[in-house]
């Protein structure tokens, strides 16, 4: 049986579910809701802590007895980041990407991306369209496009001199 | 979340004083207060690692708090011609630390971390 | 000159203490002597940025005198290849200052500085 | 081994004191104890330099002992496009020392060390 | 009317022109001249501060109270640039390019460069000489030189076999 004292000090970190262990106060207190902060401890009559909301551009997503709020980041302007949603108390920015971009992870986690245009598939059919995650997928020329160098070309705009083998078999031979 | 470092705390030029003590992976802070925190890891990688970046965060872990806080992040992008690649990210800075909180350091990808000698990646803090 | 930094003093991370205080764009040195003074810039770019190289310089200013003194700094090429590119620079030493000196940060590029989390972008001084 | 760079310990920004000398290019440890110890080399080049990676090391020398100790080291692969590059390698961290024991910095290529400005190339040390 | 005692403080850094606060005398001094600086602070017998010249290698461009000079920057000759002007007591290194070099800016303020070989224009003529700031701009070929793959070839080289349609445009058809 190890002596009163020493148990008090065991205590140190082991406290009831929804209370932390306060130094200065040297006992448990009920921790803060999420988007606050401990403003100060709970004293010797109450275990309530004050509390305090967390200052605009700052968020706490969880209940906590920390001093400060986190800061909140910021989505990047220069890479085309559009906000998803704003840091809120409780919650950090969401950052995506502008329409007609998709993201470019730099890391495997994408917690790194730069926002790049979809691919416009001028003259070929989608087979996927563009999405936050990944590039348009073109694939092959739509109706009346012949292909030509890696590009579709619209049939009209052929000649009978420029219309090649490829040209002739899809816009056939009439021309 | 992205892979945690394991460090030798006791064989070589590794040492830990003042209870600022090493367990499972982590710096334990003994006391509160700001502490000078650091730590390179030296990545390396060969033409077939096809990475295009590689990424350093120092985080704090504190029991009664469910999620990590990164405080510090080194993230590089790589264009390296050679078939094998060196690139070393050094952190620093003074951060203020309560008893108890934990030190760690995440990397984007372990097999990139060159552990083969100490002077290489290496990670640290003492109190101000 | 090149431009200077502006910094967050109070939220998340940021702090200040002992009369280490911050005041338009600087740490401003309330006791003389010798300090660590240390900066980590993340820049980043795109392929539109045709940047080929980036600066980080760490500044100091006396009021009663014209020009300021670079202390530090850090200057990369860049040969990067992807369409998106990150480039830390780290930069720490001892130097001596005297009460009343300012602190700061210039950078070749406003633009390239990744602004968007604290811990990829920092400043900070102490008292040896 | 590598060569070993020589430094300018008076003028400018450069200083010792609390009897951290300088002599025959090493610092020389006065009083046993624990050290931050940091060193940046700017390395520079061009197209003709040839260069594929640039290495710096900061090195202990004890002398009842017949080898050094390399106690940081940083190396980086070069990629560089452009006719002319810079490359800053910094490093620091805690290492304990003995009373007598002589600190160093080598590197890879003396002529590819940027000597042209203080505030790019630096070494310095001091007592937690 | 603040009492005495506060006034002197709030001297503090408010001093006449060409004399600085300084805390160890906890008075006014006056500045050091260029190419000098403070050796000893002024007493209180009198405002002159004990200055001293700056020792070889460092320089002060304006008056100061500073305890040292700054030191002098480099050239750097690996990128072949050359010393402008010395470093003097009151003013640092001036490096530019050695001749028929110009300057290669690695940033935007060119206070990084490399001194680049100017190209030499071979059978051209030289619309633009090459500066110090700016490679030489090649103009058309010489007379007498006849455009080849990008180079301008001199006539007297060429053959009957050799001299395509450019070649006798300009050698004339005597081949």
């Amino acid at each position: 049986q190890p002596p009163p004292r020493l148990r008090r000090h065991s205590a140190q970190g082991r406290c009831p579910d929804g209370m932390n262990w306060i130094k200065e106060a040297d006992r448990c207190c009920n921790q803060c809701p999420a988007g606050t902060f401990l403003l100060r401890a709970c004293s010797n009559h109450s275990n309530d802590s004050t509390c305090a909301p967390c200052p605009a551009g700052t968020f706490r997503t969880q209940p906590n007895t920390f001093p400060k709020c986190q800061a909140c980041h910021e989505c990047d302007r220069l890479t085309s980041q559009s906000v998803l949603s704003n840091c809120s108390a409780t919650r950090n920015v969401a950052c995506g990407c502008e329409p007609g971009h998709f993201r470019n992870c730099v890391d495997k986690s994408c917690s790194h991306f730069s926002c790049q245009q979809c691919q416009p598939c001028s003259g070929r059919l989608i087979q996927r369209p563009c999405t936050e995650a990944q590039d348009t997928l073109c694939g092959g020329c739509k109706p009346d496009f012949y292909p030509e160098d890696s590009e579709c070309r619209p049939c009209h705009t052929s000649t009978p001199e420029t219309c090649g083998k490829e040209c002739q078999r899809v816009c056939g031979g009439g021309r | 979340h992205l892979p945690i470092l394991q460090w030798e705390d006791k064989r070589g030029l590794a040492f830990t004083k003042n209870k600022l003590n090493y367990s499972s992976s982590a710096l334990v802070i003994p006391v509160s207060g700001d502490y000078y925190v650091y730590a390179q890891v030296t990545f390396r990688g060969t033409t077939e690692s096809k990475t295009n970046s590689v990424t350093e965060i120092i985080t704090k872990v504190t029991d009664s708090y469910p999620e990590p806080t990164q405080l510090l992040t080194g993230i590089k992008t790589l264009s390296e011609k050679g078939n094998s690649w060196f690139q070393p990210i050094y952190l620093g800075a003074v951060v203020s630390l309560e008893v108890g909180d934990k030190l760690m350091v995440n990397v984007s990808d372990i097999k990139l971390v060159d552990y083969t000698k100490e002077d290489k990646t290496f990670f640290g803090a003492f109190l101000l």
